[in-house]
């Protein structure tokens, strides 16, 4: 990929992507960052890059393995390989990102972390990195996530956390994301906003996905050396991008890799511009070029450049934008958007619980519906990415199955009388 | 007469309301309350969905004014509309005037900022475009021969703040403070530091002073300190919000926000007084 | 050791304790097992160890990091390393077994799977592996047991398996492993019995030791490579004690280093002989010579040699008997009994939670109770295992911190309204 | 006479029940009942609060013997003090046998085995001590000069049932089928196919059969199939449950038992006769 494609030139454009699009008090600090970030991550310097693989590994529990699903390759008549992030401390790939930038922080000099978190792994990863390293974190939720994953909410908190409830809007990441840069305006000077994906201003996008590579990396060279060569396809369920481009980005410059990001069809295509409503969170499929959070990418609004509240099951997609080199890589070709919708996802979710005995994230849950409709459509050898486990989506799953068409669940009248799980 | 021509001789007091708070009736009739209570220039906002520079006060304004149906086209005609004698400038965010199309289909800042001249908007503050990404919202805004104003933070540094004062036109937007919109009980110890260092400055630009300035006392000390004017949204807000909830007239809400302004243009034209300064107080 | 320590002579005895007391029904199945046991596992026949190895890595995330706990070592003026089972799929070291158990019933050609479980974390980990390995699968739990590890239950189900709640009893561990030997005695022909710590009858506790052995054989060269040498100390927690054999075993023959396997103490050392209670489940510290679930160990009694109900705020060693050879290794003086008591248990969990970033298990929880209280008679380089993640035991850790006296407990104001998590 | 010879011309009827089941004098109401109706060697359960090899209705029993309070020590009281002709099997878990003390402090096997015989055990069934672990409790028995029965399953292979015959005195416990105690509507397929393989074995000792039956036609059945006895455990619980449950007088519940009892050994009996069988049913 060019430099222009990757973001490494440091103007933080893809094509016409990206960007800082953010209030001028925010701006002396994303200079700061940006000059931290190339000479800690890219450089190396202090051996910043040295502890944090070492960390990764000790704290983290990396290399996460990549695994035959024996089960879907005889469904699909296909190789399926699962690269297995949800056995991350934290149970998502988040904890890449959040131990990269909690690090940074503290290699800045900077005292306290803020964070936003939409299905409450990055928070919870945030929280868990601030406590290793000793730091003060607060973390907001919208009130809308907050109700929907609860253990998350208390993990943050046993973990030492303050959990700050958002109530404008409809409660989702979007307005925590706002709520955290809120907070960030005022805080700067000693505060570093860990961004939870790989949105917002540059060097966001660029330097979340090159804490993310370590997937990607992983994975191409354990599928080498356990299966051979290369995959056919790739695939990792999309919200704000993170998961993607961690797990495509070793494989850009292989072209004959078919890439594909999964996004949250909720409950259906499209924008309800009366309603203001988005009935998925589609940004990168069905959305339109716009500025959100500080990046110029595709987002879902109204004709006037409102940004509408998108939907989806999982918390974790539920976003309303993507991030700008995601989006700059579908236009490209490169990438291939695609999307399911929630019941798809569910289905996904029961599949892989039940087949294999791997009970995914409702977030992760969308590339396994993927999977399901198109696997026809895919090559002989596929890599999907397990972003994170499902424990913490338990009370939604078995509330909302019975909600949707999902062929493949369990008698769920077992899970009865769950209101108090 | 232009926005710069507003900061004359005597401070200038720069109120901020959002266009269709708490609908575009009451609002129209705030708005022109605020000119005859002594505005020298309004900051009329065009609320976005993701007002991230805003405190709870302006983002409750912004929610009402969505709520009431304000749209970018909508807000035009408002300016049309609207009968002051002070100049109006519009404080959006980057993506409403990106997604603009006008009746050609063109699009982005050049039809927004035209449209916006047309309709009488003399000037643009638009908080989330810092300087780098401004190029073609100046372009646009110089082609129309309207303003565009920069907004300079306490953390702006000098490198970036020669930048920002050589960009901007018609006034400075001096953020006195960290953090976003919202009224203070006080005036901060670091308003009088950002206010100092931009003394040093000797910027041809007025420079208008905002965030937490609630009383015409606040209003006295800031331009005390060298301000050429000062900028007041919530603590105006808070009047609209009190007399919305309350169920006021709005005729009375009006009234109230008439007063309110002259009491802030009075303290800041008291603070440009050669007299002794007040006793700090608290 | 010698063999008759570990068992490995085949005749299933350390020292007086072990053998198999068991209904003839069973025997066969013993036998059989025994000789799987001695083939595939100690044998590697057909590549049995070849591919449980495999998978334990590509299913289950091994290796398991060894990472030390910064906030941790520093308040105790110590070298304290973390041991991290609690990374491996399904969240606790039980997989290790479960997944051997599960491969090697498949090598024996057995067609069903029934597990006890009490924490849910050993049924977990079989629902698991059955479902990766596609076997059906039955587990039994305790009524008490599934109330309080709520979690465990819905993944047992999500993961295709049938829970069974037992209702005899209190409803804990010991009536579920008595409900599944009923099960077993009904369907020995064509299922084989999971069972979930180094308990039960020849060569249950010799096999699942077996298993769980790779966590200190990592474990050790992990201390040699990452550190140097050999720790000092080595704490586990143990209920029945397959994590204190697995963390312990590579160690035995390591003189130097000092073994502490620690129990739970509940509310208060003892038997109340007239209620038929411990509140307890320290076996190994107060209990005495018995026969339980199939083999001669310490167990909780009255005089009368009624096996008593024992109680800990933890689920998975809330166990009134303890496996044969740890029984025998206390006796030896190798392995030091100890115990910490409900409170401290508690105190632990907030403490790793909130100072290193770790939820551990409430079972876990107990060993950083014990490094709490007594860490001034370790050595200078400590290593614990976190045989287990908390998340199953959130709802317990916030109803129950409460109730004890927990000093470092974060305020538990913000976790009100919990009942429907 | 002792237990072997209790298995005389005609089939036996081993019936079981717990002793102290639902209280130690009902129980002893109940234990002669069956004496009376015809029992030939009774299996008194001392009952054990994890009792591996029952069913629910044998688990039953227990809880409500142990709730009663029944203890090893009481049991032997019990022992000497029940009134019956057909000596008494006592069936229990090794761990209490293990535990036991006399007033010596002598313990395990040995002291209990003497204590019971003492008391007027005259052999024992101990479902959790496969050959394997018997030893002690062998010599023990040999020593008090009492039986220890072994129990075969359907799953014991050639040569464990050679050991188990070669250990065994008094009887064979053949357990007709796989699984725990209970009672079950019908001698299923695989009684037949134990019994077959038993056959074979020209053992000694008489062969009991049990697990399942719960009529006199199952224990026609079973009798025909070439058993020596049946033993009935589940059914007659269940006749003490029920009485309980439904709190009935003691004396009408041992005369229901004592009836039932009848019904089993005339079936028993009925099995050995050599006239034609019965057509099977279902
Ligand atoms: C498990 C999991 N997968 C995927 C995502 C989506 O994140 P992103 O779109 O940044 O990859 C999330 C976000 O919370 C998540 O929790
Ligand atoms: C996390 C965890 N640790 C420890 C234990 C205790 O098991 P054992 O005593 O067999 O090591 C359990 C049992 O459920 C567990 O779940």
């Amino acid at each position: 990929m060019s430099s222009e494609t990757d973001g490494r030139a440091g103007d933080g454009k893809f094509g016409e992507y990206g960007g800082q699009y953010v209030p001028e008090v925010l701006m002396p600090a994303l200079e700061e960052l940006t000059d931290a970030y190339e000479r800690y991550v890219l450089g190396n310097e202090d051996g910043f890059m040295d502890e944090l693989r070492e960390r990764l590994r000790d704290f983290g529990g990396r290399p996460t393995p990549l695994g035959r699903a024996d089960q879907l390759s005889a469904r699909y008549d296909r190789e399926v390989y699962l690269k297995r992030e949800d056995l991350l401390h934290s149970g998502a790939h988040k904890l890449n990102n959040a131990l990269g930038q909690v690090l940074l922080a503290k290699y800045m000099g900077k005292e306290r972390i803020v964070a936003e978190t939409g299905a409450g792994q990055h928070g919870t990863a945030t929280a868990m990195a601030a406590a290793h390293l000793d730091m003060p974190c607060e973390i907001y939720m919208g009130r809308k996530d907050i109700n929907r994953q609860r253990p998350n909410v208390f993990r943050m908190r046993l973990n030492g956390a303050t959990v700050t409830p958002v109530t404008v809007g409809r409660g989702t990441l979007k307005e925590a994301i706002s709520e955290t840069m809120r907070d960030w305006a005022t805080t700067v000077e000693n505060t570093h906003y860990v961004i939870g994906s790989v949105v917002g201003p540059h060097p966001f996008p660029s330097m979340v996905r090159e804490f993310h590579a370590v997937i990607s990396r992983e994975a191409r060279r354990q599928f080498a050396e356990q299966v051979g060569g290369l995959p056919d396809a790739v695939i990792a369920c999309a919200g704000g991008g993170s998961n993607t481009m961690g797990t495509f980005e070793a494989f850009l410059d292989d072209e004959d890799v078919d890439l594909y990001a999964v996004e949250a069809g909720g409950s259906g295509l499209g924008v309800d511009d009366d309603a203001g409503v988005a009935p998925n969170s589609a940004s990168l499929s069905t959305g339109t070029e716009g500025v959100l959070h500080g990046a110029r990418t595709k987002v879902l609004q109204d004709p006037d450049g409102q940004i509408v509240e998108s939907h989806s099951v999982s918390a974790g997609l539920d976003y309303a934008g993507v991030g700008p080199q995601l989006a700059h890589l579908v236009d490209e070709e490169r990438v291939h958007a695609v999307n399911v919708d929630d019941d798809a996802a569910l289905e996904g979710f029961h599949r892989l619980s039940n087949t294999e005995g791997v009970i995914p994230a409702l977030e992760t849950a969308h590339a396994f519906g993927y999977l399901e409709e198109y696997h026809q459509e895919l090559g002989e050898r596929v890599v999907i990415n397990v972003s994170g486990r499902g424990d913490k989506d338990l009370e939604t799953a078995i509330e909302e199955t019975p909600n949707h068409d999902v062929p493949n669940a369990p008698d769920m009248d077992v899970f009865e009388g769950t209101g108090g799980m | 007469m232009g926005v710069e021509g507003a900061f004359g001789s005597e401070p200038a007091f720069v109120p901020y309301l959002a266009a269709g708070d708490p609908s575009v009736e009451a609002s129209k009739a705030y708005v022109e309350a605020l000119d005859r209570g002594g505005a020298d220039v309004i900051e009329l906002g065009l609320p976005f969905s993701e007002p991230i520079a805003e405190g709870p006060t302006i983002q409750g304004a912004v929610a009402r004014a969505l709520r009431a149906g304000m749209t970018p086209r909508r807000y035009l005609g408002f300016v049309r509309d609207v009968d002051t004698e002070a100049p109006l400038v519009c404080m959006t965010y980057y993506n409403l005037i990106y997604q603009f199309r006008d009746e050609t289909e063109r699009g982005g800042p050049d039809a927004f900022v035209h449209a916006a001249a047309d309709a009488g908007v003399e000037g643009f503050v638009v908080p989330d475009l810092p300087v780098e990404e401004a190029g073609p919202m100046r372009r646009a805004c110089d082609d129309a021969g309207v303003d565009l104003v920069s907004i300079v933070a306490p953390t702006t540094g000098d490198g970036r703040l020669r930048r920002l004062l050589e960009i901007s036109s018609g006034y400075v937007y001096v953020q006195a403070r960290l953090g976003v919109t919202g009224a203070r009980d006080d005036v901060s110890g670091r308003t009088a530091e950002t206010l100092a260092r931009l003394q040093q400055y000797e910027a041809a630009l007025p420079k208008a002073v905002g965030f937490g300035i609630r009383t015409g006392d606040h209003a006295e000390r800031i331009v005390r300190a060298g301000a050429d004017g000062v900028i007041v949204g919530s603590a105006l807000v808070d009047v609209v919000a009190d007399g919305h909830e309350a169920g006021d007239p709005v005729p009375d809400v009006a009234d109230r926000l008439a007063d309110l302004a002259d009491e802030l243009k009075t303290g800041a034209v008291r603070g440009r007084d050669p007299g002794p300064a007040e006793p700090e107080r608290n």
